[in-house]
Order: structure tokens, then C-alpha cells, then sequence
């Protein structure tokens, strides 16, 4: 753990205090087998509302805390410890800096008091095909009287579902895989023209597809500079892919803590199966690939809020490496389990379905080796 | 050549197996169907088979058997599969043909062999067997469930686990504990009894791929008739040794069910594009891909090579099944890896829909696929059997 | 083992007793500690032909056996388990390889019962680089009169030091990289204007540099068609990597089977280390890559002789996957022995070190994964 | 702040510190020089530390040293590098000044110490140690080499290995069996011997790598004197235990000797070229390049991060001793791995000449680094101790 504030500390203990008592994977498993179509407890995401969680990222001056990524990184790493669904990271996280880093002051006044108080929920509507590729945009915003026209579909929203508002990663000139042309536009999710999909993911929480049939927004709704919304966009990818390797880092780690304690307890021929060395040794590569996911996950918030220039790196390497971490312990957690862990009613399924959806989110591990290599330049 | 056996098997068949059924597939709980006139063909198919011996073609025919060889039994299969059908009476016993019936013939009494071993080889009583429980998987000895003997018979007392159709089943073979003061191996029976009786129930185990045979089955004074004991009493050790031979026996007869799968590389074409030379657009992913198929075509020469060399006498066949079976397992399981990161958002779908049915079905497969290192000797166990029966490294105080 | 026929067994068991005895690992050991620059002991040599291997892949019409790939890579795996020292592979296979596939009659009649008798060591001069990609050949042919003049360089010619004869890639046309406009040319390795230097290599055996100066041969000297030397070439390189790959599973074997010795009579705390459970599963994971390995080399020998189509995808998939088992096997073999396999006097180096040349040789395993990859269509 | 110490230190090498020597490496047997004007600089530079205490600058007076603090000597090494040299004596003194003397102070009596700490302290006596045997590796409590009493002293007959420096040392510390019949441990004592004599042979140790500090040791009733016993009769294990932890400290303090090497990408780059796009021409090589660069990255920011977190008391630094050793040996010896790989058949070469410089340093810092996974513990026992000490998992009867 990193040397934290007295403030930082207190928010972490309170987090795994709180996801422990009120927000634990059973709750999530009643969610889901409730089959409400509800990616979320309304009252889950109130609570952290209410705790101030949703305003860390927002400035004071928008009734948010302004507390910084480190901060959002401990509780994201104990909502991964449970897999407590919520907006949290979709809103909180991903919504928030991108109306911090591209919003006006309109813009910001408009919603950002929203993400904190959880009338807004604000989500990114980015990909358009199986794979992360930002650049291959399509989804075409054409200029149409004093504003745009938006066709084209998006899919694999986080939150799709729930969301009030989306940014919309759109194609403004140039052709898909060209950097330039890209813009981002906000758009409430009930505009005329958009219509939503739940689609029904491993992980039960809310995805959707969004189709979008010349839904018009005003020339208000560009989020940032008509045609460069690439920057700003990968700015707020990086801030996200951290943040979605502190999660990942949390669910990794309870798979990795609920392996330990099923080694130390479960008894095979007499003796307690963490005693064989071949399980003890792979249960030390896996507490090492922890410690390690851990220090890059650190540094790369540590990284955003310092305003680092190598956030880029520290974000490819900490969604990588956690990436390896949790690719490897999701399946570990099922093969140490045995019997017990294919069986629906253990809860290593859920862990390892939603390990899936995390990598394959803002770019996977090739993704990100690819990337890192690209600005290691070489 | 083709015999006479043949040829009159190839006439019967002809002559018996329903057009409505041909290339109708058929799974473990009957045909896939609900048209009424399959249904009927298929009940058709089924008195046929039995009336003539075939369901259970090499038990003794006063058993519903029709005292074949091995070797004929298979001729039946293969001419049977030819004509675009198959014989279901194995898959409605449950373990009966497979498992507990080539047992009852070894151990049973004649008593016990008339009233149970027609049932099975008409596919007219399903079978399920009561083996693990849930402290007592690989380490099957150390089992719990109790039976004690009252006037009327048998009591039984205790849960068991991994119950494979369970729920569907008019009959159980189960291992029970007949003395406690015995050590392990020594105080274990089998026992034989019905499983529609008050108190016996049976809940089926979702897996994490979904719906799954498996049950767990709990035992609150159930009741088995005193003469169904199977074999000795506290010898049930020996009869259950002899039942898993038979498991194996049966797993290495069992045809290929899978099909043949759409090569990875083409499905990674289709999701990723290629370059203008040729080549997918993501290296990263080509290279492990490459890697991936090179392990499979080396699994596969060595399946090949094996059988061989067995052909020629060169080496036992066991002291391979493995490395076979490790290596069947990496091969699977990277496989289904693979086609999840290719298909990207699209490969984390649970339902067809807005997934496609390759999508919905590629998951499925890839958790499940996750049981092929954990069933039928786990992955470690392969290894220490590697590194003690193959290599000849010593015996450690441990196992695992 | 696949099934051989009963001559296969002989020479098989032939071979595996006469290395054994007549050219094990200690000979190799007192070759590189005299320092005699010589990179194999000619009596050695001499007994090989004797027995009459150097003709195992020449027609009997030129004194050979013609027995064939399988038999050969018999050979070649009993001679990789000791590391023993000789021009077989080079000379017996490429160079007889090169002859039988590219030669005119002329010049099989010319050289192939010198292969045979020992009296010509014909090899392969390929490579220019510091990596195997032959159709970058550059070595420049320019006709010249009645023939052509050479000009460049070759490196890491195996047994460049011994060869009476080398068969030299040069470029007749075309630029580095056209696969078009390569042709073979046969020239004794004592031709005016050719330099050899000998390279220190680490496995010290012979390899070296040969640099052309204005060498001029005549026309006859050409092996196959002009300007299409590159199809032929790469058939001579796929038996070559086959060969190579027979040599690889009997390195690797050899140190398996040094391990496995070890791990059943080394004690350390009073127990015999092969039962740590750990190491016993290393060793099972290093069978199953050996038996795996044996299947694709016996698989691709027996294609070479079946006269198969796809001897290319399995040439690169045998020496890809002994790769792989000779490149952990290597390392294992110095970790299990720890302090002891670190000592020059322990043969656990010697092996190692061979391991590396052999992998650099003829393409690497990234090499051939790359080219398998194309060879499937992907 | 600068201290009055530090001044003072900083003036005194100003004045002292030979020009010839500045920026002249020196090694583990003096200047690397053969210039007789270094050399005589260095001779200088030597006796002027010794006379000032500075060899052993935190040992007392009387006994060569300056009485110094530990911080006080951090102070003197900084300052001296700063100037562009070093303190040569520790490695002149052998393990003298590092490890036999520190045990000495503690272990020796006031006459043992008043012999043997100046030379030491001076760097003119250097020391070997005499402990792993040919079987008392690992374990060394198992050793054998003994040592038995008679009229004129100790009697020394055995053999060590792995004995650093022995073929140029004028002293040793060796560990010999005193007591056969005692238990492994208790029979165990320390002794103190010259290493010219007859009855002492030294082999030097040729490693993979070629050339190494290594010896083979065989004594033959060799003699050391009866007062050398150091510390208690057959309490040699108390000893060595404590020279350990004087070897552990060591370790830690050492400045790292390997100056910064080049980025393996720049080597990649140089040695494959890049395509248009600047990516590297072998894309499979690329991927594993990344993969390594980061693997590396998170090994140096979790080095970075316990530094922190021991600063904040949050954690036991001991307690990642075990992962940072052997990520440490992953990234070096897959960085030579990959150095190999990128160099092809110019990674091959045994020395320069037709090979760079840079190429044979690579293969030979290739060949060396296979040791760091066995030397100090090896990756085995360090994942030993991660699952023991570290997880809490159950102690096996197994070790390894």
C-alpha cells in the first residue's frame, strides 16, 4: 500500500468496511438472480452517494471533494473485492473526467453537480465494433442546421442502460482509423433517435448497445474541439484504464485471498492441501504477481494526480500487468476450488466472468503491450 | 470382407430403424424432439433394439442381453451410425449399461441380475450412481453416508454429490459406510435402491456454465431392500473399483461427440481482418495463435503416433493417457481462451440474441472446458502420476 | 519411436551404442580443451563413414545407401545426446541435400561419392546477418565471361572451416528481399578470392566467416536454375531444419535424461530431491514436452520421405516446438543441478551451450512461428 | 547541511586522493592498471586510508579502524566517489573486512583480535572463508571436513568448494567438525588458518562463464594454531550464523557494480531495424520485448514502492526479500535471454574479435546470470519461504 494521508486511510477502511457489511458479492448475486434486468442496486449506488464517493473526482466548487485518482483507485479496489456493481467507475470515474478534462463551464455546471448528488449518471459510448479501437471511430456526426446529426451505433456501454447522459465519440471529418475528426458529444440518453439494448453479459451488470438514427443535438453538445477529441479522449481513457486496474486488482485479490483460505482449510487425503509444494509455489508466483499488480496500479495513480508526463505508460502497464494477474488467478481460483469452483452456487464463476469483461474492456492485454511498445518508441 | 454377422445386422437395421429418426440427434434424455411422430419412431426404435438383445448386446441373453462379442457389439454401433442413427438404450439407463450392469454381472446374485439387468439393457429404468460427497471427491474413501440394517432392511443416512441425473433416475447404486469402526476402505458397501421414496431428494447443481446433470441428493432415512446389497458386506471397495474400471472403459469406447470446430484461425480472420499480405492485423495475437496451433498439431501427432506405436507393440498405451490428457486439456482450454480475446466484447455474451450462436456457444464452451482439468483426474494429479508411474520419482509423503 | 523397420532399429541402436562408446561427451570436452582449432576429430569423422552414415541420403547409383530422412534423423539424435562433433549433419545431409535436389547429373557424379567417402565436406554458405532470412541474400553474382564473379559475405557457415566444398546463396538478380534472383553456386572452399576465418562460437565447434573477393566460377558451377534458386533452397533448408530438429530432441533428451538421474539420487536435507513435489511436476511437464517433440520430428522425417506437401509447415513446426523443449530443458538442466551445473567441469554448460546455436540456426522459434502462421493462411 | 564531519572528510580527500587515480577502476585484486604510476598512486591511496583508519572506518582505534558511526562511513564512501574512486581495502581484506572481521570484533578474544583485524583493517592480509563442502551445500550443517586436536594445534583434513579467493588469500575462516558425535549442528567449530602451508591446495573453479573467484579447497592435514579457534568449542554454528548476517548486511550495503546498461530495445532496434512506422521489423520479438520492459517496470516500482512503505513503517521489508529476489532473476535472465535472441548468430560468440565487445559481454553476463536463480538461496527456496513464511501456508515434510 502506498504511504496514504490520514484522509486516504480513513476512506479505504471505510470502503472495505462498507462493501463488506452493505455491498458484498452476495448482494450481487441476489441482484443478479433476481433477474430484475437492473445492472445496479439504486439503493447500492445511493449509499456511496450518500458517502460523498460519487463528488471524488468533481471539484468543490460542484459540490464534489476533489480528492484525486488515488483516492478513487482504494474504493474502486474494494468495489473489485466484492464485485459491487454500480456507476461508480462508469459515472463517478469515466463521466466525471471527461466533463473535468473536455467540458466547458456550462457544460460542467450542467452536470456535474448531478454525477455527485447521482441524478446524472454520465457514461462514455465508445466502441463500435468487438475490439477497443478508438481511432476506427465511424459513428458519423454531420453538421445539420445549428447543430449535428448523430447515425451510427455504439456498443459494450458500461451502464448503458442506466446512464442519463452519454459521451458520444463521434466522426466529424476524416475517415475511420484517422486520429483527427474525432469529437465527442454529449447526449441525453432519451434524445430522439437513440435506441438502447441491454445486452446480456457474463458479468450480469448493464451493458448496452446503443443505435443512434439522426439523433440531433445542439452545437452546445460538442464536448471539447470539433475534430481533436482524440487527445482529450485518450486522456480520459488512460484515467479510466487505471481505474479499472485498481478494480481489477481488488477482484484479483480476492480470488487470490479466497484461494489461500480454501489451501489452508480444505483437507485431501489427510492433509491440508496447501501443504503440497506444487500448490504452495503457485500460490507464491500468484502472491508475487499480486505485489506486483499492486505497485503499478499505484504508481499510475499516484501518476495522474501528480499530472505525470508518462501517464500513458503507467496506464498501459498497470492494465496489462493486472491484466496477467487476474487472467491467471480467475483460473487458478476455479482449478485450486476444483468440483466446488465450477459449480454455480461458489462464487468463483463470478469472479472469473467478470475477470473476462474487465480485460476485454478500454483495450486488452495485446492491446496494451502493442501501445506500451509504441511509446517505449520501438 | 464383410461377414455374414455383418450383413444381417446391416438387413436389420434396415428393415427396423424408423425413416422419421434418421439423422434425428439423439442426446442423453431421448430424441431431441417434439414432434409426436419422432417420438413415436424413436419408442419404436427403442422396443426394437431391446426385443432383439441390442441394447445391452453382449449381456447374456436371458439378462435382455443377446451374448455377443465385444467385437460384434461395435460392428452394430458402427452399421447403426452408418445408417444415421444410434442405439439410445446406453444413454436412457444412465449408468446402467455403462456402469453399474457389467458390475451386477461380476457381483451380482442371480436374483439381483433378473430383477435389475433387463431394465437397464430395455433403457426402460434409468440408473444413477452415489459416489462423491462433498468431503469426499478424490479422496472417495473417506465418504460419510451411512446405511444401517433395521428389521425391514436398510437405512440410509447422508448426502451425496456430483450425482450425474440424479433427478431422472428410477434407480441408484450408491457407496455407503456399513461400519465406522473399520479403517477407511474397509467398513464401505454398495448398495442398490430406488430413488422414488420419500426420503431421498435431489437437487440438480447449476454449473458456472449453466444447467448441468449434476445433482446433490440427500439421504433422510431412505430405505434399500436387504438382499440389494452388491457383493460382500464392507467389501464395496472392490465393487467400486471394479465400477470405475468399467467408467473408464466406457469413456475410451465413447465416440466423439464435439464436432468438428471451425479452425480458430479462420473465426480470427473473420473477427480481425488481415493485412494486405495476408496476416491478421493483430501480431500480438498471430504469434500465441500460431503457438496454439503448433501445440495442437503436436498433441495430435502424438495421439497418432501412440497409436502407432501401440499398433507395432511398442509401448503401453496407459503409461501415455496423461500426457494425453494434459495436454488434451491445454490444447481445449487455450483454444477457448483464444476465441474469447478474439471476439473481443462479443465472446462475453450468456445468451444468443444480440450474440450470435458461434458467440453464446464459445462461451459456453470456455467455462465449461474449465471442468477438463479438474474431472477424471485433475491436472496435478496427471502430474504426479508423470512424475511416479512414468519417471519413476519417488513416492513423496505427499499427494495432491 | 515410430515404427522403423528392422534395418532403421539396427542403425538406430547402432548408432546410440557407438556414441556412447566411440564418441561421447568427454571426447567432445577433450576436443574444445586441446584447443586444436579443429572443430570435430577426423577419426570420428572417419568412423561415421565407415559405417557408412555419410551416405544414408545418396543414391546407391553414387555409393550411398539411400535410406532415407528417418534414418537419418536416427542418426542425428544419438550424435545431438552426446554433442558429438562431425560434419554429418552439414555435409552428409545439407550438402548431399543440396546436391541430390539441386545437381545436375555432372555434378552429383562429381561430388556425391566424395560426400560418401569422406573426401569432400560439402556445405551450405547462407546466411549474411546476424539472423536466418535467406531471401535477403545480397552476396552479389555478376556474370562474368564464361561464369560469374562473387562478391560478399557469409557468416555462421557450419563446418565453413573443414568444407572442401560450399554452396553459396548469391544474388543473380533482383534486390535483398526478392525472394526471385537467388541461385546456388558450387564452389571449392579454396577458389581465389575466399577469406575464412574461423568464429569462436560458444559451443565450440567449427563455424565461419568466408568473405568473397571477386571469386570467379564458371557456369558449370551453377546448382539448378539461374535466378531461381530460392524454391529449391528453401526445400534444402526444410530437410535441414528437420535434421536440426532430430539433433535438438537428442540434445534435449540427453539433459533430460541427466536431470531425471539427478532428481533420483541427489539428497538434500536427507531426502532425495526428485520427490519434491515441485521439481516432480517440472520433470512431468518436461516429458510431456519431449514426447511431444519426438512425435513432431518423427512426423516431419517421415513426410520428408513420404514425399509429403507439407513438409514445410511440419519442418517449421519440429524445429518450433524441440525449440521450445531444448530452451527450457537447457535452463532446467543448470537450475535443477544448481552449484554443480554452473562448474565448466559438470557438462550441464556444454549442452546449454550448444542448445543456443542450435535455436539460432536455420530460424529461431519466433522465425518459424511466423512462418507457420503464413504457411496456414493467417 | 554539511556537517564539520563531512567537511572535513571532503578536505582530506581533496588532499589526500591521487590524481593518477581518479576515475581508474578498481576491482576485486586492486587497480585494473598496468601503468606503474597508477599503480604506485594506488599503493599510496591504500596506505594513506589505512593510516587514517578508513579501511574499516567504523572498527576501533586500536584494531586498524577510526571509530567511526555507520553513518559517518556512508558519509567517507559517498565522498570518496564523489571524487571519483573508491575504498579499496574490502575488497582487498577478501571477506576480511566485511565478514571475518565483523565476527571477529564480536566472537574473538582481545589477543585474536589485536592479531588479525589490522591486517585486515590495512587491506594487507586478505581472507577467505572455508564453508559449503561438496555435499553441505544448502545444508551446510552436514558438512565433514574435520578438525582434531594434538600437541602442536589443530589438524584440518576435508574439503570446501565454492571457497572465493582461497588460490589468492593469506588467511581463512573455515567451518570443521569437532565433535563426530554430536548432533549436526552441536559438533561444529570455527577456526582461523594460514593458507600458505603444505598441507592446502587450491583449485581454482572454472564456471560456465569461464574464469570465476572460485575454489576447490582440499586440506590435508593442514595446521592451524590451537589458539585460532574462534568462539566456543563446537559452537562454530553460532559463528557462522552470525557471519551470515554480517554477509546478508553486506550484500544489501553494496553499491550496484553494473553500471546502467543499454535499453534491450535500443539493442533490438540496432541489431533488427524498424519498419517505416517505427515499430520493430520481428513483431513477435516486439510483444515479448513489451512484455519484459514491463515485467521489469512493475519489478522496479514494487522495489520503489517497499522503500516508500518502510519509510512509512507500513510493512517488513524482510518479507519481500523473496519476491524481489527472484523477479529480480526474471528480469536479468530474460533480459539475456532476449539479448541473445535480438544478437542471433552474433549472440554466439566465446570471445571478442569477430564478435563486439558488446556481443561477448552479453553472452557471458548470459552464461553468469543462470547462477542468480541457485546462488543466495535459489528460486525454489525463496518460493519455499514465500509459501511458508510469507502466505502462512502448512509446513511439508518436504524441502526444497
Amino acid at each position: 500500500m502506498a504511504v496514504l494521508t490520514e484522509e486516504q486511510t480513513l476512506i479505504r477502511d471505510q470502503a472495505s468496511a462498507w462493501v463488506i457489511d452493505k455491498a458484498p458479492v452476495s448482494s450481487f448475486r441476489a441482484l443478479r438472480d433476481s433477474e430484475s434486468g437492473q445492472g445496479f442496486q439504486p439503493e447500492t449506488f445511493q449509499a456511496m452517494v450518500d458517502m460523498g464517493w460519487s463528488g471524488i473526482l468533481v471539484p468543490e466548487q460542484y459540490g464534489g471533494s476533489d480528492l484525486g485518482y488515488l483516492t478513487c483507485g482504494l474504493i474502486l479496489e474494494q468495489l473489485g473485492r466484492q464485485l459491487t456493481a454500480s456507476p461508480f467507475f462508469a459515472s463517478s470515474l469515466v463521466g466525471a473526467t471527461a466533463l473535468a478534462l473536455a467540458g466547458n463551464s456550462a457544460q460542467q455546471e450542467a452536470l456535474l453537480p448531478g454525477i455527485v448528488d447521482g441524478s446524472a449518471i454520465v457514461v462514455l459510448a465508445l466502441e463500435e465494433s468487438s475490439r477497443h479501437q478508438p481511432e476506427q471511430t465511424a459513428l458519423q456526426a454531420d453538421q445539420e442546421g445549428d447543430g449535428f446529426a448523430l447515425n451510427g451505433s455504439k456498443t459494450f456501454v458500461a451502464e448503458g442502460m442506466a446512464a442519463t447522459h452519454c459521451i458520444v465519440a463521434s466522426r466529424t471529418s476524416g475517415e475511420p482509423g484517422d486520429a483527427r475528426g474525432i469529437s465527442l458529444f454529449l447526449v441525453p440518453s432519451d434524445a430522439q433517435g437513440i435506441t438502447r439494448t441491454a445486452l446480456p453479459t457474463i458479468d450480469s451488470r448493464d451493458h448496452a448497445k446503443l443505435s443512434f438514427s439522426n439523433v440531433h443535438v445542439d452545437n452546445s453538445a460538442l464536448l471539447g474541439t470539433l475534430d481533436e477529441g482524440m487527445p482529450v479522449l485518450e486522456a480520459v481513457l488512460d484515467r479510466a484504464r487505471i481505474g479499472l486496474a485498481a478494480e481489477m486488482l481488488g477482484t484479483a485479490s480476492q480470488a487470490f485471498d479466497m484461494t489461500l483460505e480454501y489451501l489452508k482449510t480444505r483437507q485431501q487425503f489427510g492433509k491440508v492441501i496447501g501443504s503440497f509444494q506444487a500448490l504452495g509455489h503457485r500460490a507464491a508466483e500468484m502472491y508475487s504477481l499480486m505485489e506486483q499488480s499492486r505497485s503499478c496500479v499505484e504508481a499510475a495513480l499516484q501518476a495522474v494526480d501528480a499530472g505525470a508526463d508518462n501517464v500513458p505508460q503507467l496506464a498501459s502497464l498497470a492494465k496489462c500487468q493486472v491484466g496477467k494477474f487476474l487472467f491467471k488467478m480467475s483460473n487458478e481460483l476455479i482449478q485450486i476450488h476444483g468440483g466446488i469452483g465450477m459449480t454455480d452456487e461458489f462464487d468463483a464463476g463470478l469472479y472469473l466472468k467478470r475477470a473476462r469483461i474487465l480485460e476485454a474492456s478500454f483495450g486488452n492485454r495485446a492491446y496494451h503491450r502493442d501501445r506500451y511498445a509504441t511509446l517505449m518508441d520501438f | 470382407m464383410t461377414g455374414e454377422f455383418e450383413i444381417s445386422v446391416r438387413d436389420w437395421v434396415a428393415a427396423n430403424l424408423p425413416d422419421a429418426l434418421v439423422n434425428v440427434p439423439i442426446g442423453m434424455y431421448g430424441v431431441d424432439s417434439e414432434d409426436p411422430q419422432v417420438v413415436e419412431a424413436f419408442e419404436l426404435w427403442r422396443q426394437r433394439l431391446a426385443a432383439q438383445g441390442w441394447g445391452a448386446p453382449t449381456w447374456p441373453q436371458e439378462y435382455g442381453g443377446a451374448g455377443l462379442t465385444d467385437t460384434q457389439a461395435k460392428v452394430i454401433s458402427r452399421i447403426i451410425a452408418e445408417a444415421g442413427s444410434m442405439n439410445p438404450i446406453p444413454y436412457l439407463a444412465g449408468m446402467g449399461v455403462t456402469m453399474v450392469g457389467p458390475t451386477l454381472l461380476e457381483y451380482g446374485t442371480p436374483e439381483q441380475k433378473s430383477r435389475h439387468l433387463p431394465g437397464m439393457a430395455s433403457g426402460e429404468v434409468r440408473w444413477c450412481l452415489g459416489l462423491s460427497e462433498p468431503n469426499a471427491g478424490s479422496d472417495l474413501a473417506s465418504l460419510s453416508m451411512s446405511a444401517e440394517l433395521d428389521d425391514e432392511g436398510w437405512v440410509l443416512n447422508g448426502q451425496k454429490t456430483w450425482t450425474s441425473g440424479a433427478d431422472k433416475s428410477q434407480w441408484c447404486g450408491a457407496l455407503v459406510r456399513t461400519d465406522r469402526s473399520a479403517a477407511k476402505r474397509d467398513g464401505i458397501s454398495f448398495l442398490l435402491l430406488e430413488m422414488d421414496q420419500a426420503g431421498i431428494e435431489t437437487r440438480p447443481i447449476r454449473l458456472i456454465a449453466g444447467e448441468s446433470p449434476f445433482c446433490e441428493t440427500f439421504f433422510s432415512n431412505a430405505r434399500a431392500r436387504k438382499d440389494d446389497l452388491l457383493g460382500e458386506l464392507n467389501d464395496g471397495w472392490s465393487v467400486v473399483k471394479r465400477l470405475l474400471q468399467h467408467e473408464r472403459q466406457s469413456q475410451t469406447n465413447a465416440p466423439a461427440t464435439r464436432s468438428a470446430a471451425t479452425p480458430v484461425q479462420d473465426v480470427a480472420k473473420r473477427y480481425l481482418g488481415t493485412n494486405p499480405d495476408g496476416t491478421l492485423t493483430d501480431p500480438d495475437l498471430r504469434s500465441r495463435l500460431a503457438d496454439h496451433l503448433m501445440d495442437t498439431a503436436a498433441h495430435e501427432l502424438t495421439i497418432a503416433r501412440i497409436m502407432t506405436d501401440a499398433r507395432g507393440g511398442n509401448v503401453e498405451v496407459s503409461a501415455t493417457a496423461s500426457i494425453l490428457k494434459n495436454s488434451a486439456t491445454d490444447v481445449a482450454q487455450g483454444r477457448s481462451e483464444l476465441l474469447l480475446e478474439i471476439m473481443g466484447n462479443q465472446g462475453l455474451g450468456w445468451e444468443p440474441g444480440e450474440y450470435t450462436q458461434e458467440e453464446a456457444l464459445a462461451v459456453r464452451e470456455w467455462l465449461g472446458g474449465k471442468s477438463m482439468s479438474i474431472y477424471g483426474g485433475s491436472y496435478e494429479v496427471q502430474k504426479n502420476i508423470i512424475s511416479k508411474n512414468i519417471l519413476g520419482l519417488p513416492e513423496t509423503t505427499q499427494k495432491g
